[in-house]
């Protein structure tokens, strides 16, 4: 038993590794590639090494749908408007003013820092070890009967979001027509 | 729990963020900017899950869903913005839109 | 439930008066009026059932907003915050007449600010959680700043502007305040707040309330903002809104910090004095109606003040009853300047004059609400003075000499403007077709003038019927039930 | 019997209130009758107490009666009630007795005026003002009451609002008054702090153990009622008020400046007499202001050339009688001399109105003269009113003036020199009284009286005559209820309220009389001697004395003074304020705040470039900033 526990650990260890580097590669690739088309490719990895690392966090039906609708539906929008676009999606790699350019990488490393230091912090105490989760745990059954019961304001709400983004969408495009058939 | 501590996943999502939002700050296409977007998102995605984890509560990936939700919506929007952009022949140069100057 | 219902039922009608399609303006004035006249006799009803002997809170309601920081909806009133509340509806129910009457244009927008404002102003007078205190105190402002930058006279622009500045300045003290205090006591909850020795914290509710009140010389806003505001928005300016500051200092300043009122109130004691005589001599230098009425508030108010920092049982009965006095008073003074202005369209006191010839309501109107603010004797207004300058009186003789010059001279600037309006030879503005008061002009200014003749043969109505009998210790009890 | 006090009290109020309410729905004639009918009824009232009072022991004719509580402050509470007892019913029957008659003479004085009716309503608010101020049984009530006859005295006095004298005077009347109002108030918070309650019998029954006797407290408490009560009686120095007073129609002259409100300082005084008492520095005061205000009024009223003024400032010089007495502690004599006073110079001032009437409104002495033959029954009357004034036996104002000077013979030292002042104010009052007598009614009628002069039946309506003639009558026999050496009826009906401090012997009450009655006949002399036949001695003595002369003319420069003092530094204190403190303030503040404001804004808005990654990196250092924050507070 513990050497299969052990194993399993190990298994379960590789597999972070992994999927860790992939997430922090693919990130970088994103923010460094000068093609769009190319970061969003990297974005779909990254995406994907997510949800491993979601699936290593007992919440599976959290990575379904990052794969179905993040990796799949929305990725997919974004490569039809890259290629859309064609040549004119490309831009130029940074920004024009330097003393920006630097004060961003430092805040961003700054902020990293401070996080990680609170992290650092807890990391004895606080987050030394995981609560014991139950057989149910991140089931579309769970999530479900969260979904619909206590935080069914929250879902009524996003369904709205997403109605009003969809319109939103629709009436950006169509605008625009307009304005095309007026020139 | 198998595998590292909740603390590595966090430490993982906070260099993600890092990486996402300098991206947003020095990258001048819009469509770069919206991808370094999404990254911070799921960065944000990550901590909640294992946050979720952590304390057994899938209170957590709700909110990860909902935060799920309004990135597409972004995602969305923002294209739309693009592509209306260029159709209006817009330069895709987040640095050339100065309207908000004060 | 009761007073919950206070606050949302105008609040309500604001919604509907915004969203309905009505026909006409003069319908949705109309049904505003009925809302607040509705408002009125539902507090009326209020009074008839409430528990007089008990100094605690009754009609109370609470559901928790958040536990962990001790923040809720907790509103209820007391049998002295009552006849606040009661102020209130009945002058914001005369001011939208006023306003239907006067005919404002864009009626939807002003009737319904006017029935935000009640409800808001209302929750001022209700809320016993610190935080709803401050939302409720800030909701009732900005209509005000509506009201006044849209319907106001001609320098309104610059009125505003000052208005809005010195109070915001006062509010943004008054939050950090109640933040600070908040936390410290690990509560909101003003029934629940224990007493705090803070200065700092004291000084921040005080100079907040100090500006709203004003307290001289915190009334820079004052002069302009009486002037250019609509005449009917003056009225619940000087009569109702002011009062929002001396119910907060009652409420929360006074019975909190007990120290620090102490410490402080010689000082306090001292502005307030400076005020009451400044604003009496400068009432007398004003050149324009509404100008002389805005000093005299000014005055009034630093004698509510003082009556207040007094802390004894004359002091605080004294303060409460010409609270609701100077409400009713600088009200009809407003609105009767507004009746003067619609004739004469002018404010001057040197273009008017002789007006008593052939209008004799509008003199007996000016006259008796005239004498009533400047306290003759057997005024409801020198019931409260004799009260306030009382109790002043054993914490220093010398208080109450300065007020009673101070009252004096509001006999001399109440006089000079009863004659520049209504006596002597007929001003330029003056012709004799402008029209006595016509009989809804009578119907609005008559109710609240009998309001305070009532008062004046009972002023006991309110000293007997608050603090249940027994001011100093129910407010340095912080209005705990026994 | 409290009943028909209240009733007394409220009946007069009803009629102002229906009037009020009724506006121009009732006529002229019936407003009149309906004020003067509710005057009626006080009286009547009055008078019916009076009767039940009298069944009973003098020593519990003391009766209390609350209607509802009016003021209340923890402990303190102050009833709406009134007290009957000899002093209240003595001023009542004064009060609605005179003041029924002249109402009733008002109707027709007044018949034709604009606003008749607003003039009743006032009237029957006086009634009740003044009515509350006597009957009350507490101190603030009285206190209330007093307020209320200042209130309706200056609403009279600016009757004819058009006048911008008038105006002036109705101002000056009630700022004076509000002076001493506000002293009182200040005396009963002393009386609140030491006592805790108002009402006449807790307090003179605890006055003597909390207040104690002639300490700093005692003669501050004193000094505030003796304040008010010389602000309403027009003693020197705040006496300016009352000749300005005379711009009010006669009957208001007559009523309120003659027979009832001014005369409320020495029901004041006798009323609180015991408070006074404790503090007989005070007292003694009051009765020093009383000397000093009957001379000079008295020298003043020598050159006045206004009817009405001159018998304002006899009325002043009378009343200083009254406090003469009250001050000596005769209270009994200062009550007797308000009530005849109030007959003959009601008497006097209603006569004068019918000579006014008679001219058209006309008011300068120096435009009448020769008037006896044309008004036989208004001369008489005068005469009546003139000869009882003057203290010529056997008419009122005798008996009552000698019991007052008797009354100072025993005053001790301070009571000679009072005694001596009186004899001399005595000497001036028949001298000034006669001369107007002379001046009006005496010699050739001038040019104006020639032109002017309109004749009725009866030398006027019958509404105005016949209350002439009733007080005329009352002039002559009203000193009849006390005789020296006889009984003293005022004395001893008001024993139990207020005993007096005095008791003169058989030999004062006989010796003063017989001094005074002789300086009035001399005074009587010298009047006809100047004034009675046709001489150029008074011109002569103008200009051998011309300072005297001008200083009596400007009434003694009081209202100079007061300006120069008071007035003028106010008003130059307030316009310093406004230019040094306020203009800063508003001004400066709308300036500081727009500059500030404006400056602020454009440095803020050069940072706005427009890029907005600029402004997001902005936001990312805040949120970096924050994040440090928190790691650093924990």
């Amino acid at each position: 038993m513990i050497l299969a526990s052990l194993a399993g650990d190990v298994l379960v260890w590789v597999v972070w590794v992994v999927a860790a580097i992939a997430l922090l590669a693919s990130g970088f690739a994103v923010v460094l590639f000068r093609n769009p088309f190319h970061s969003a490719l990297a974005l779909i990895l990254n995406l994907g090494s997510l949800a491993v690392l979601y699936l290593l966090l007992s919440a599976e039906f959290v990575a379904a749908a990052q794969v179905l609708v993040y990796a799949g539906a929305v990725m997919v929008m974004f490569l039809f408007v890259i290629a859309y676009l064609g040549g004119r999606a490309d831009a130029p790699w940074a920004s024009s003013q330097a003393a920006v350019r630097v004060a961003a990488v430092v805040t961003c490393v700054v902020l990293l820092a401070e996080v990680v230091l609170v992290i650092a912090l807890d990391a004895r105490d606080g987050l030394s070890s995981a609560a014991e989760i139950t057989e149910g745990f991140g089931s579309p059954r769970e999530l479900g009967r969260l979904f619909l019961g206590d935080n069914l304001l929250a879902f009524e709400v996003s369904s709205l979001v997403l109605l009003i983004g969809a319109v939103g969408g629709v009436i950006l495009g169509a605008t625009v027509r307009r304005g095309e058939v007026e020139e | 729990m198998l595998g590292p501590t909740v603390a590595a996943y966090l430490v993982l999502s906070a260099i993600l963020f890092a990486t996402g939002a300098a991206g947003v700050l020095i990258r001048r296409s819009p469509l770069i900017v919206l991808l370094a977007l999404e990254l911070m998102l799921n960065a944000g995605n990550l901590a909640l899950i294992a946050f979720a984890r952590q304390h057994a509560d899938s209170g957590g990936q709700v909110f990860a869903l909902a935060v799920m939700v309004v990135a597409a919506t972004e995602v969305v929007v923002g294209l739309g913005l693009i592509v209306a952009m260029s159709r209006k022949k817009v330069e895709l140069d987040v640095d050339a839109l100065t309207e908000l100057e004060g | 439930m009761l007073s919950t219902f206070l606050v949302f039922l105008p609040i309500a009608g604001a919604i509907l008066v915004w969203a309905l399609p009505w026909r006409t303006p003069r319908q949705a004035g109309g049904f505003a009026l009925l809302l607040a006249l509705a408002e009125l006799a539902i507090w009326v009803g209020g009074t008839a059932g409430f528990d007089y002997g008990n100094p605690g809170l009754q009609h109370s309601t609470t559901a928790v907003w958040s536990g962990d920081l001790g923040i809720a909806y907790k509103v209820g009133l007391y049998d002295w915050s009552l006849w606040l509340v009661g102020l209130t509806v009945g002058v914001m129910a005369v001011a939208i007449a006023y306003g239907l009457w006067v005919g404002r244009e864009r009626a939807r927008a002003y009737f319904g600010l006017m029935l935000f404002l009640t409800g808001a102003t209302v929750g001022v007078f209700v809320a016993q959680d610190l935080l709803l205190f401050y939302v409720f105190y800030e909701a009732m402002l900005i209509p005000l700043y509506v009201l006044m930058g849209v319907w106001g006279g001609a320098g309104r622009a610059l009125a505003t502007i000052r208005f809005v500045i010195y109070t915001i300045a006062g509010s943004l003290l008054m939050l950090v305040a109640i933040v600070a205090l908040g936390l410290t006591e690990g509560t909101f909850d003003l029934t629940r707040i224990g007493t705090s020795g803070s200065l700092v914290m004291f000084l921040g509710f005080a100079i907040a309330f100090g500006v709203k009140a004003p307290v001289w010389p915190l009334h820079g806003w004052l002069p302009d903002a009486y002037r250019e505001a609509p005449p009917e928005v003056s009225a619940v300016l000087s009569g109702v809104i002011s009062k929002t500051a001396a119910y907060g200092l009652l409420r929360i300043a006074i019975p909190v910090f007990p120290e620090p009122v102490e410490d402080m109130r010689v000082a306090i004691l001292a502005l307030a004095s400076i005020g009451l005589v400044y604003g009496s001599l400068l009432a007398f230098r004003q050149p324009d109606f509404r100008g002389v009425v805005a000093y005299s508030s000014l005055a009034q108010m630093c004698l509510i003040v003082i009556g207040l920092f007094a802390v004894n049982d004359s002091g605080l009965n004294g303060a409460l009853l010409l609270m609701v006095n100077h409400g009713l008073v600088s009200a009809a003074l407003f609105l009767i300047a507004g009746c003067i202005e619609r004739r004469t369209l002018t404010g001057q006191l040197a273009r008017l004059g002789g007006m008593a010839r052939g209008r004799p309501i509008l003199a007996t109107l000016l006259i008796t609400t005239g004498v009533i603010a400047l306290a003759v004797p057997g005024s409801s207004a020198f019931a409260a003075e004799f009260l306030v300058l009382n109790g002043v009186f054993t914490v220093g003789w010398g208080w109450a000499v300065v007020g009673a010059i101070a009252i004096v001279l509001a006999a001399m600037y109440m006089l000079r403007v009863i004659s520049a309006a209504l006596h002597e030879e007929r001003g330029p503005a003056v012709h004799d077709r402008q029209l006595d008061l016509r009989p809804a002009e009578v119907g609005l200014i008559v109710p609240l003038v009998a309001v305070l003749i009532f008062l004046s043969f009972w002023p006991a109505s309110i000293t007997d019927h608050s603090f249940g009998g027994t001011p100093t210790a129910t407010v340095t009890s912080r209005f705990e039930a026994p | 019997m409290t009943a028909a006090a209240w009733l007394a009290l409220f009946s007069p109020l009803g009629a102002a209130v229906a009037l009020a309410v009724l506006g121009d729905r009732i006529s002229r004639s019936r407003a009149g009758l309906l004020v003067s009918g509710s005057v009626l009824v006080s009286f009547v009232s009055s008078a019916y107490v009076l009767a039940r009072l009298l069944s009973e022991h003098p020593e519990q004719r003391s009766h209390v009666s609350t209607l509802w509580t009016w003021l209340s402050a923890g402990d303190l509470q102050v009833g709406f009630e009134i007290l009957v007892d000899p002093l209240s019913v003595f001023m009542m029957l004064v009060v609605s007795g005179v003041g029924f008659l002249i109402v009733s003479y008002a109707t027709g004085y007044m018949r034709g005026d604009d606003e008749e009716r607003r003039y009743h309503a006032y009237k029957a608010l006086f009634v009740f003002s003044m009515l509350l101020l006597v009957q009350s049984g507490n101190l603030l009530l009285l206190l209330v009451g007093w307020g209320m006859v200042g209130l309706s005295s200056y609403l009279l006095i600016n009757f004819w609002h058009q006048r911008r004298s008038a105006v002036a005077a109705g101002k000056k009347a009630f700022i004076v008054n509000a002076f001493g109002d506000a002293t009182v108030a200040l005396g009963l918070f002393l009386v609140i702090q030491r006592v805790g309650a108002l009402d006449f019998a807790t307090v003179f029954g605890s006055a003597e153990a909390e207040i104690g006797r002639s300490n700093t407290v005692a003669v501050l408490i004193a000094l505030g009622l003796l304040g008010g009560a010389a602000a309403k009686s027009a003693q020197v120095p705040l006496h300016t008020w009352l000749p300005d007073a005379m711009e009010g129609p006669t009957p208001v002259s007559a009523l309120i400046h003659a027979a009832t409100m001014v005369t409320a300082g020495v029901y004041l005084i006798a009323r609180t007499h015991v408070l006074f008492e404790l503090a007989p520095v005070v007292l003694h005061t009051a009765a020093v202001l009383g000397g000093v205000t009957l001379l000079v009024a008295g020298v003043i009223a020598l050159v006045q050339t206004d009817i009405k003024r001159v018998i304002a400032y006899s009325t002043m010089s009378q009343i200083g009688y009254m406090f003469v007495a009250a001050g000596v502690g005769a209270y009994g004599a200062g009550m007797f001399h308000l009530m005849t006073h109030a007959f003959f110079k009601a008497l006097l001032f209603m006569a004068a109105g019918l000579v006014i009437h008679a001219l058209a409104g006309e008011q300068d002495i120096r435009r009448m003269g020769g008037l006896g033959r044309e008004l036989p029954r208004t001369t008489r009357a005068f005469l009546i009113g003139t000869l009882a004034l003057a203290g010529v036996p056997p008419l009122a104002g005798f008996f009552s003036k000698d019991e007052i000077l008797a009354n100072t013979l025993d005053g001790g030292p301070l009571g000679i020199v009072l005694f001596v002042f009186g004899v001399a104010g005595a000497f001036l009052t028949a001298m000034y009284s006669f001369r107007l007598l002379f001046v009006v009614f005496r010699g050739k009628q001038s040019e104006h009286v020639q032109h002017h002069l309109h004749r009725e039946p009866n030398e006027g309506p019958l509404s105005m005559v016949w209350p002439v003639g009733v007080l005329a009558v009352l002039a002559v026999v009203g000193g009849l209820v006390s005789v020296p050496g006889g009984w003293h009826a005022v004395d001893t009906w008001l024993e139990p309220v207020s005993r007096p401090l005095v008791h003169p012997a058989g030999w004062m009450e006989a010796f003063s009389p017989i001094l005074s009655v002789c300086v009035a006949l001399l005074g009587i002399a010298v009047a006809w001697r100047l004034w009675g036949q046709a001489s150029d001695l008074p011109t002569a003595l103008a200009r051998r004395y011309p300072l005297a002369t001008v200083a009596l003319e400007r009434k003694l420069y009081f209202d100079e003074v007061y300006d120069a003092l008071l007035v003028r530094p106010a008003a130059r204190l307030a316009v310093t304020l406004e230019r040094v403190v306020e203009r800063p303030i508003v001004a400066g503040s709308a300036r500081a705040t727009a500059g500030g404001i404006r400056g602020l804004a454009s440095r803020v808005a050069a940072t706005q470039s427009g890029l907005l990654r600029v402004y997001a990196l902005v936001v990312a250092v805040g949120l970096a900033t924050l994040v440090l924050v928190f790691i650093s507070v924990r």
